[in-house]
Protein backbone atom coordinates (compact mmCIF):
# COMPACT_ATOMS: atom_id res chain seq x y z
CA UNK A 1 0.00 0.00 0.00
CA UNK A 2 0.94 2.88 -0.24
CA UNK A 3 1.43 5.88 2.42
CA UNK A 4 1.93 9.97 2.34
CA UNK A 5 4.97 11.01 4.82
CA UNK A 6 4.92 14.62 5.62
CA UNK A 7 8.03 16.23 7.46
CA UNK A 8 7.51 19.76 9.37
CA UNK A 9 9.81 22.38 10.41
CA UNK A 10 13.66 21.23 10.10
CA UNK A 11 12.71 17.91 9.91
CA UNK A 12 12.20 19.72 6.05
CA UNK A 13 16.05 20.50 6.05
CA UNK A 14 17.04 17.17 6.78
CA UNK A 15 14.91 15.29 4.30
CA UNK A 16 15.19 17.75 1.95
CA UNK A 17 11.28 17.56 1.01
CA UNK A 18 8.02 18.47 2.56
CA UNK A 19 6.51 15.41 1.02
CA UNK A 20 7.19 12.28 0.11
CA UNK A 21 5.23 8.92 -0.39
CA UNK A 22 6.33 5.44 1.06
CA UNK A 23 5.20 1.73 -0.38
CA UNK A 24 4.80 -0.72 2.41
CA UNK A 25 3.65 -4.19 3.52
CA UNK A 26 -0.49 -4.37 4.29
CA UNK A 27 -1.00 -3.42 7.77
CA UNK A 28 2.21 -1.60 8.57
CA UNK A 29 1.91 -0.01 11.45
CA UNK A 30 3.27 3.47 12.07
CA UNK A 31 6.38 2.53 13.57
CA UNK A 32 7.26 0.32 10.58
CA UNK A 33 6.61 3.81 8.53
CA UNK A 34 8.78 5.45 10.72
CA UNK A 35 11.60 3.34 10.04
CA UNK A 36 11.67 2.98 6.87
CA UNK A 37 11.49 6.85 6.53
CA UNK A 38 14.77 6.71 8.23
CA UNK A 39 15.99 4.08 6.08
CA UNK A 40 15.51 6.32 3.39
CA UNK A 41 15.98 9.74 5.15
CA UNK A 42 19.34 8.70 7.81
CA UNK A 43 19.79 12.09 8.90
CA UNK A 44 16.09 11.59 10.77
CA UNK A 45 17.72 8.59 12.43
CA UNK A 46 19.06 11.05 15.15
CA UNK A 47 15.65 12.64 16.17
CA UNK A 48 14.02 9.24 16.03
CA UNK A 49 13.51 8.92 19.65
CA UNK A 50 11.89 12.94 20.07
CA UNK A 51 9.87 12.70 16.74
CA UNK A 52 6.00 13.23 16.92
CA UNK A 53 4.19 11.19 14.92
CA UNK A 54 0.27 12.23 13.66
CA UNK A 55 -1.96 10.14 10.92
CA UNK A 56 -4.00 12.74 9.33
CA UNK A 57 -4.66 15.36 12.29
CA UNK A 58 -4.14 13.16 15.15
CA UNK A 59 -1.46 11.54 16.96
CA UNK A 60 -0.76 8.11 16.85
CA UNK A 61 1.24 5.16 18.76
CA UNK A 62 3.76 3.52 16.93
CA UNK A 63 1.14 0.46 17.11
CA UNK A 64 -1.28 2.30 15.13
CA UNK A 65 -2.21 0.28 12.01
CA UNK A 66 -1.88 2.20 8.66
CA UNK A 67 -4.27 2.27 5.75
CA UNK A 68 -3.92 2.81 1.87
CA UNK A 69 -3.48 6.65 1.39
CA UNK A 70 -2.93 7.18 4.91
CA UNK A 71 -0.81 11.10 5.30
CA UNK A 72 1.49 10.80 7.76
CA UNK A 73 3.17 14.07 9.57
CA UNK A 74 6.85 13.40 11.27
CA UNK A 75 7.78 16.66 13.21
CA UNK A 76 9.77 17.86 16.22
CA UNK A 77 8.88 18.43 19.73
CA UNK A 78 6.43 21.40 19.20
CA UNK A 79 7.08 25.14 20.51
CA UNK A 80 4.12 27.09 19.93
CA UNK A 81 3.70 30.26 22.16
CA UNK B 1 -18.79 27.39 26.09
CA UNK B 2 -17.89 29.77 22.88
CA UNK B 3 -14.48 29.10 21.22
CA UNK B 4 -12.63 31.31 18.86
CA UNK B 5 -9.66 30.41 17.19
CA UNK B 6 -7.65 32.15 14.58
CA UNK B 7 -4.20 31.10 12.88
CA UNK B 8 -2.91 34.04 10.82
CA UNK B 9 -0.09 36.02 9.49
CA UNK B 10 -1.71 38.65 10.01
CA UNK B 11 -0.42 41.09 13.50
CA UNK B 12 -2.76 40.40 16.59
CA UNK B 13 -5.13 43.60 16.75
CA UNK B 14 -5.86 43.43 20.50
CA UNK B 15 -7.79 46.53 20.08
CA UNK B 16 -10.39 44.71 17.71
CA UNK B 17 -10.18 41.52 19.85
CA UNK B 18 -11.23 43.61 22.71
CA UNK B 19 -13.78 45.39 21.66
CA UNK B 20 -15.74 42.05 20.06
CA UNK B 21 -15.51 40.59 23.40
CA UNK B 22 -18.63 39.24 24.96
CA UNK B 23 -19.65 38.40 28.63
CA UNK B 24 -22.70 37.35 30.21
CA UNK B 25 -23.99 39.12 33.70
CA UNK B 26 -22.95 35.96 35.67
CA UNK B 27 -19.18 36.33 34.58
CA UNK B 28 -16.54 37.89 36.78
CA UNK B 29 -13.26 37.22 35.46
CA UNK B 30 -11.31 38.08 32.19
CA UNK B 31 -7.86 36.48 31.96
CA UNK B 32 -5.84 37.64 28.67
CA UNK B 33 -2.45 36.49 28.17
CA UNK B 34 -0.06 37.14 25.69
CA UNK B 35 3.03 35.67 24.20
CA UNK B 36 5.78 38.21 22.90
CA UNK B 37 9.16 37.64 20.74
CA UNK B 38 12.09 38.21 23.04
CA UNK B 39 15.23 39.61 21.49
CA UNK B 40 17.35 36.59 23.40
CA UNK B 41 16.50 32.92 21.91
CA UNK B 42 18.73 30.70 23.76
CA UNK B 43 22.30 32.31 23.07
CA UNK B 44 21.38 34.18 19.98
CA UNK B 45 20.36 37.73 19.84
CA UNK B 46 17.16 37.66 17.05
CA UNK B 47 15.04 40.01 15.20
CA UNK B 48 12.19 37.80 14.87
CA UNK B 49 10.89 34.60 14.85
CA UNK B 50 9.39 32.56 11.96
CA UNK B 51 6.52 30.98 12.97
CA UNK B 52 5.41 27.54 10.80
CA UNK B 53 2.20 25.81 12.10
CA UNK B 54 0.62 22.16 10.16
CA UNK B 55 -2.49 24.82 10.14
CA UNK B 56 -5.14 21.46 10.08
CA UNK B 57 -3.38 19.47 12.60
CA UNK B 58 -2.94 22.73 15.11
CA UNK B 59 -6.62 23.55 14.56
CA UNK B 60 -7.45 20.31 15.39
CA UNK B 61 -5.58 19.98 18.02
CA UNK B 62 -6.87 23.40 19.86
CA UNK B 63 -10.30 22.42 19.21
CA UNK B 64 -9.56 19.03 21.50
CA UNK B 65 -7.92 21.01 23.97
CA UNK B 66 -11.01 23.46 24.21
CA UNK B 67 -12.95 20.14 24.71
CA UNK B 68 -11.01 19.43 27.21
CA UNK B 69 -11.66 23.27 29.45
CA UNK B 70 -15.19 22.82 28.36
CA UNK B 71 -15.07 19.38 30.09
CA UNK B 72 -13.46 20.53 33.30
CA UNK B 73 -14.36 24.30 34.24
CA UNK B 74 -17.54 26.36 33.93
CA UNK B 75 -15.41 28.68 31.29
CA UNK B 76 -17.64 30.80 29.25
CA UNK B 77 -15.37 31.51 26.54
CA UNK B 78 -11.82 30.99 24.91
CA UNK B 79 -10.87 32.68 22.47
CA UNK B 80 -7.13 32.60 20.95
CA UNK B 81 -4.70 33.97 18.65
CA UNK B 82 -1.80 32.62 17.55
CA UNK B 83 -0.09 34.69 14.64
CA UNK B 84 2.18 32.71 12.38
CA UNK B 85 5.25 33.84 9.92
CA UNK B 86 7.73 36.53 10.84
CA UNK B 87 6.92 37.92 13.93
CA UNK B 88 9.23 40.69 15.39
CA UNK B 89 10.64 40.83 18.41
CA UNK B 90 8.24 42.90 20.70
CA UNK B 91 5.22 41.60 19.29
CA UNK B 92 2.86 38.83 20.21
CA UNK B 93 2.85 35.92 18.98
CA UNK B 94 -0.19 34.60 21.22
CA UNK B 95 -2.60 35.78 22.40
CA UNK B 96 -5.52 34.16 24.29
CA UNK B 97 -8.56 35.25 26.90
CA UNK B 98 -10.63 33.59 29.10
CA UNK B 99 -14.07 33.92 30.47
CA UNK B 100 -15.43 32.64 33.70
CA UNK B 101 -17.26 33.18 36.51
CA UNK B 102 -14.62 33.09 38.93
CA UNK B 103 -10.51 34.16 39.00
CA UNK B 104 -9.43 30.71 40.07
CA UNK B 105 -11.26 28.97 36.82
CA UNK B 106 -10.10 31.45 34.22
CA UNK B 107 -6.08 31.35 35.68
CA UNK B 108 -6.47 27.83 35.65
CA UNK B 109 -8.04 27.27 32.41
CA UNK B 110 -5.51 30.01 30.89
CA UNK B 111 -2.51 27.85 31.99
CA UNK B 112 -3.52 24.66 31.17
CA UNK B 113 -4.67 25.90 27.36
CA UNK B 114 -1.15 27.14 27.14
CA UNK B 115 0.28 24.42 29.06
CA UNK B 116 -1.51 21.45 26.22
CA UNK B 117 -0.34 23.87 23.87
CA UNK B 118 3.21 23.77 24.19
CA UNK B 119 2.78 20.28 24.23
CA UNK B 120 0.65 18.96 21.16
CA UNK B 121 -0.38 21.77 18.98
CA UNK B 122 2.21 21.41 15.74
CA UNK B 123 3.57 25.12 15.67
CA UNK B 124 7.29 25.58 15.34
CA UNK B 125 9.76 28.47 15.51
CA UNK B 126 12.92 29.38 13.74
CA UNK B 127 14.98 32.07 14.96
CA UNK B 128 15.05 35.45 12.31
CA UNK B 129 18.18 37.44 12.41
CA UNK B 130 20.14 36.31 14.85
CA UNK B 131 23.38 36.20 15.78
CA UNK B 132 24.23 33.61 17.98
CA UNK B 133 27.74 33.41 19.60
CA UNK B 134 28.81 30.68 17.45
CA UNK B 135 28.17 32.16 14.09
CA UNK B 136 29.53 35.73 15.28
CA UNK B 137 32.99 33.83 15.45
CA UNK B 138 32.75 32.95 11.88
CA UNK B 139 32.75 35.98 11.07
CA UNK B 140 35.65 37.31 13.79
CA UNK B 141 38.25 35.19 12.75
CA UNK C 1 10.19 47.20 38.11
CA UNK C 2 8.35 50.10 37.04
CA UNK C 3 4.45 50.66 38.99
CA UNK C 4 1.58 52.29 38.50
CA UNK C 5 -1.44 52.33 40.63
CA UNK C 6 -4.32 53.93 39.79
CA UNK C 7 -7.46 54.50 42.53
CA UNK C 8 -9.93 55.61 40.41
CA UNK C 9 -14.15 56.49 40.15
CA UNK C 10 -13.81 56.96 36.33
CA UNK C 11 -14.33 53.68 34.34
CA UNK C 12 -11.42 51.23 33.46
CA UNK C 13 -10.29 52.74 30.38
CA UNK C 14 -8.85 49.40 28.38
CA UNK C 15 -7.73 50.79 24.95
CA UNK C 16 -5.90 53.58 26.78
CA UNK C 17 -4.10 51.25 29.30
CA UNK C 18 -3.19 48.95 26.46
CA UNK C 19 -1.79 51.83 23.99
CA UNK C 20 0.67 52.98 27.16
CA UNK C 21 1.97 49.49 27.41
CA UNK C 22 5.89 49.41 27.21
CA UNK C 23 7.42 46.30 27.36
CA UNK C 24 11.71 45.91 26.79
CA UNK C 25 13.02 43.29 23.94
CA UNK C 26 13.23 40.64 27.59
CA UNK C 27 10.04 40.34 28.11
CA UNK C 28 8.21 37.32 26.88
CA UNK C 29 4.94 37.74 28.97
CA UNK C 30 1.77 39.79 29.75
CA UNK C 31 -0.80 38.39 31.61
CA UNK C 32 -4.00 40.99 32.15
CA UNK C 33 -6.44 39.97 34.63
CA UNK C 34 -10.01 41.86 35.03
CA UNK C 35 -12.28 41.51 37.57
CA UNK C 36 -15.71 42.04 36.48
CA UNK C 37 -18.92 43.40 38.75
CA UNK C 38 -21.73 40.10 38.26
CA UNK C 39 -25.24 40.37 38.31
CA UNK C 40 -25.50 37.82 41.53
CA UNK C 41 -23.53 39.06 44.78
CA UNK C 42 -24.56 36.09 47.09
CA UNK C 43 -28.24 35.29 46.42
CA UNK C 44 -29.29 38.79 45.97
CA UNK C 45 -29.38 40.08 42.34
CA UNK C 46 -27.98 43.30 41.88
CA UNK C 47 -27.42 46.16 39.51
CA UNK C 48 -24.03 47.47 40.28
CA UNK C 49 -21.06 47.54 43.51
CA UNK C 50 -21.04 50.61 45.24
CA UNK C 51 -16.64 50.20 45.87
CA UNK C 52 -15.69 52.37 49.10
CA UNK C 53 -11.48 52.52 49.52
CA UNK C 54 -9.62 54.07 52.70
CA UNK C 55 -7.32 55.51 49.50
CA UNK C 56 -3.91 56.24 51.42
CA UNK C 57 -3.65 53.30 53.28
CA UNK C 58 -5.14 51.36 50.20
CA UNK C 59 -2.34 52.94 48.06
CA UNK C 60 0.14 51.92 50.54
CA UNK C 61 -0.53 48.19 50.82
CA UNK C 62 -0.59 47.66 47.62
CA UNK C 63 2.87 49.67 47.45
CA UNK C 64 4.00 46.83 50.22
CA UNK C 65 2.55 44.08 47.60
CA UNK C 66 4.51 45.33 44.86
CA UNK C 67 7.88 45.66 46.73
CA UNK C 68 7.30 41.97 47.18
CA UNK C 69 6.58 41.12 44.24
CA UNK C 70 9.83 42.82 42.97
CA UNK C 71 11.56 40.78 45.52
CA UNK C 72 10.35 37.23 44.86
CA UNK C 73 10.13 36.95 41.22
CA UNK C 74 12.04 39.63 38.07
CA UNK C 75 8.66 41.35 36.87
CA UNK C 76 9.23 44.43 34.86
CA UNK C 77 6.38 46.50 35.32
CA UNK C 78 3.22 46.25 37.41
CA UNK C 79 -0.01 48.35 36.75
CA UNK C 80 -2.84 47.96 38.01
CA UNK C 81 -6.45 50.60 38.25
CA UNK C 82 -8.96 49.62 40.63
CA UNK C 83 -12.48 51.42 40.35
CA UNK C 84 -14.41 53.11 43.01
CA UNK C 85 -18.06 54.06 43.56
CA UNK C 86 -20.69 52.84 42.31
CA UNK C 87 -19.41 50.35 39.11
CA UNK C 88 -22.45 48.92 37.20
CA UNK C 89 -22.80 44.91 36.50
CA UNK C 90 -20.60 43.94 33.35
CA UNK C 91 -17.95 46.27 33.58
CA UNK C 92 -14.63 45.77 35.42
CA UNK C 93 -13.93 47.09 38.72
CA UNK C 94 -9.70 45.69 38.50
CA UNK C 95 -7.61 45.79 35.69
CA UNK C 96 -4.19 44.26 36.58
CA UNK C 97 -1.37 44.31 34.36
CA UNK C 98 2.05 41.89 34.48
CA UNK C 99 4.81 42.01 32.54
CA UNK C 100 7.93 39.48 32.59
CA UNK C 101 10.38 37.68 31.19
CA UNK C 102 8.21 34.10 30.85
CA UNK C 103 4.46 33.07 31.47
CA UNK C 104 5.27 31.34 34.64
CA UNK C 105 6.48 34.12 36.48
CA UNK C 106 3.81 36.67 34.64
CA UNK C 107 0.62 34.15 36.38
CA UNK C 108 2.28 33.46 39.49
CA UNK C 109 2.84 37.39 39.98
CA UNK C 110 -0.06 38.24 38.47
CA UNK C 111 -2.27 35.66 41.05
CA UNK C 112 -0.27 36.89 43.84
CA UNK C 113 -1.16 40.23 43.84
CA UNK C 114 -4.86 39.54 43.93
CA UNK C 115 -4.94 37.16 46.55
CA UNK C 116 -2.65 39.39 48.87
CA UNK C 117 -5.07 42.52 47.78
CA UNK C 118 -8.24 40.30 48.93
CA UNK C 119 -6.13 40.11 52.36
CA UNK C 120 -5.14 43.24 52.84
CA UNK C 121 -5.88 46.48 50.94
CA UNK C 122 -8.78 48.39 52.53
CA UNK C 123 -11.58 48.64 49.86
CA UNK C 124 -15.04 47.31 50.48
CA UNK C 125 -17.95 46.74 48.48
CA UNK C 126 -21.58 47.11 49.07
CA UNK C 127 -24.50 45.93 46.17
CA UNK C 128 -26.57 48.64 44.66
CA UNK C 129 -30.29 47.79 43.15
CA UNK C 130 -29.89 44.61 45.00
CA UNK C 131 -33.60 42.31 45.45
CA UNK C 132 -32.01 39.56 47.82
CA UNK C 133 -34.84 36.99 48.47
CA UNK C 134 -34.86 38.39 51.97
CA UNK C 135 -35.67 42.18 50.78
CA UNK C 136 -38.23 41.12 48.24
CA UNK C 137 -39.89 39.08 50.73
CA UNK C 138 -40.69 42.26 52.56
CA UNK C 139 -42.45 43.53 49.52
CA UNK C 140 -44.60 40.35 49.01
CA UNK C 141 -46.30 39.90 51.93
CA UNK D 1 -4.43 61.31 75.57
CA UNK D 2 -6.17 62.07 72.37
CA UNK D 3 -6.22 59.53 69.23
CA UNK D 4 -8.28 59.65 66.47
CA UNK D 5 -10.73 56.71 65.32
CA UNK D 6 -11.93 56.33 62.03
CA UNK D 7 -14.75 53.29 60.81
CA UNK D 8 -14.76 52.28 57.51
CA UNK D 9 -17.33 50.29 55.27
CA UNK D 10 -20.84 49.16 57.66
CA UNK D 11 -18.93 50.09 60.42
CA UNK D 12 -19.83 53.27 60.21
CA UNK D 13 -23.70 52.05 59.89
CA UNK D 14 -23.10 50.61 63.17
CA UNK D 15 -21.81 53.72 64.83
CA UNK D 16 -23.50 56.21 63.30
CA UNK D 17 -20.39 58.42 62.73
CA UNK D 18 -17.11 57.89 60.15
CA UNK D 19 -14.71 59.46 62.75
CA UNK D 20 -14.29 59.55 66.76
CA UNK D 21 -11.60 60.89 69.32
CA UNK D 22 -10.92 58.94 72.02
CA UNK D 23 -9.15 59.87 75.57
CA UNK D 24 -6.53 56.74 76.79
CA UNK D 25 -4.43 56.35 80.06
CA UNK D 26 -1.41 57.08 78.28
CA UNK D 27 0.71 54.32 76.74
CA UNK D 28 -2.72 52.25 76.32
CA UNK D 29 -2.06 50.24 73.46
CA UNK D 30 -4.64 49.11 69.95
CA UNK D 31 -6.30 46.73 72.09
CA UNK D 32 -7.35 49.40 74.89
CA UNK D 33 -8.66 51.47 72.22
CA UNK D 34 -10.72 48.93 70.22
CA UNK D 35 -11.63 47.77 73.75
CA UNK D 36 -13.09 51.63 74.62
CA UNK D 37 -14.44 52.23 71.55
CA UNK D 38 -17.06 49.10 71.80
CA UNK D 39 -18.14 49.98 74.89
CA UNK D 40 -19.11 53.44 73.20
CA UNK D 41 -20.19 51.59 70.56
CA UNK D 42 -21.35 48.10 71.67
CA UNK D 43 -23.16 47.61 67.86
CA UNK D 44 -19.35 46.68 67.09
CA UNK D 45 -18.84 44.15 70.10
CA UNK D 46 -20.26 41.46 67.53
CA UNK D 47 -17.85 41.85 64.90
CA UNK D 48 -14.76 42.38 67.47
CA UNK D 49 -12.64 39.06 66.41
CA UNK D 50 -12.92 39.70 62.54
CA UNK D 51 -12.19 43.78 63.17
CA UNK D 52 -8.76 44.97 60.79
CA UNK D 53 -7.02 47.38 63.14
CA UNK D 54 -4.34 50.27 61.65
CA UNK D 55 -2.75 52.56 63.00
CA UNK D 56 -2.47 55.21 60.11
CA UNK D 57 -1.90 53.60 57.05
CA UNK D 58 -0.20 50.15 58.30
CA UNK D 59 -2.05 47.16 60.34
CA UNK D 60 -1.01 46.54 64.12
CA UNK D 61 -1.48 44.14 66.56
CA UNK D 62 -3.76 44.17 69.44
CA UNK D 63 0.22 45.34 71.47
CA UNK D 64 0.89 48.03 69.58
CA UNK D 65 1.47 51.40 71.72
CA UNK D 66 -0.23 54.12 71.24
CA UNK D 67 0.88 57.86 70.91
CA UNK D 68 -0.72 60.66 71.35
CA UNK D 69 -3.03 61.86 67.97
CA UNK D 70 -2.60 58.77 66.34
CA UNK D 71 -5.44 58.01 63.88
CA UNK D 72 -6.43 54.49 64.31
CA UNK D 73 -9.14 52.66 61.45
CA UNK D 74 -11.25 49.96 62.21
CA UNK D 75 -12.86 47.97 59.64
CA UNK D 76 -14.45 44.70 58.47
CA UNK D 77 -12.60 42.25 56.48
CA UNK D 78 -11.45 43.91 53.22
CA UNK D 79 -13.57 42.83 49.49
CA UNK D 80 -11.16 44.38 46.86
CA UNK D 81 -11.02 43.45 43.11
Amino acid sequence: MTVIVKFWSYFKDHTGCSESTLELPESASLGDAHSAVIERFPALAEMQNSTLKAVGVDYQPDEFVLNEGDEISLFPPVQGG
Amino acid sequence: MKTQLTITPEPIDETALNAERELSDGMGAVVVFQGVVRAQEGTASISAIDYEAFDEMACHQFELIFEEIDRQWPVESVRLVHRVGVVPVNAPSLWVEIIAPHRAVAFAACQFLIDAMKQRVPIWKKPVGGASSTSSQKFST
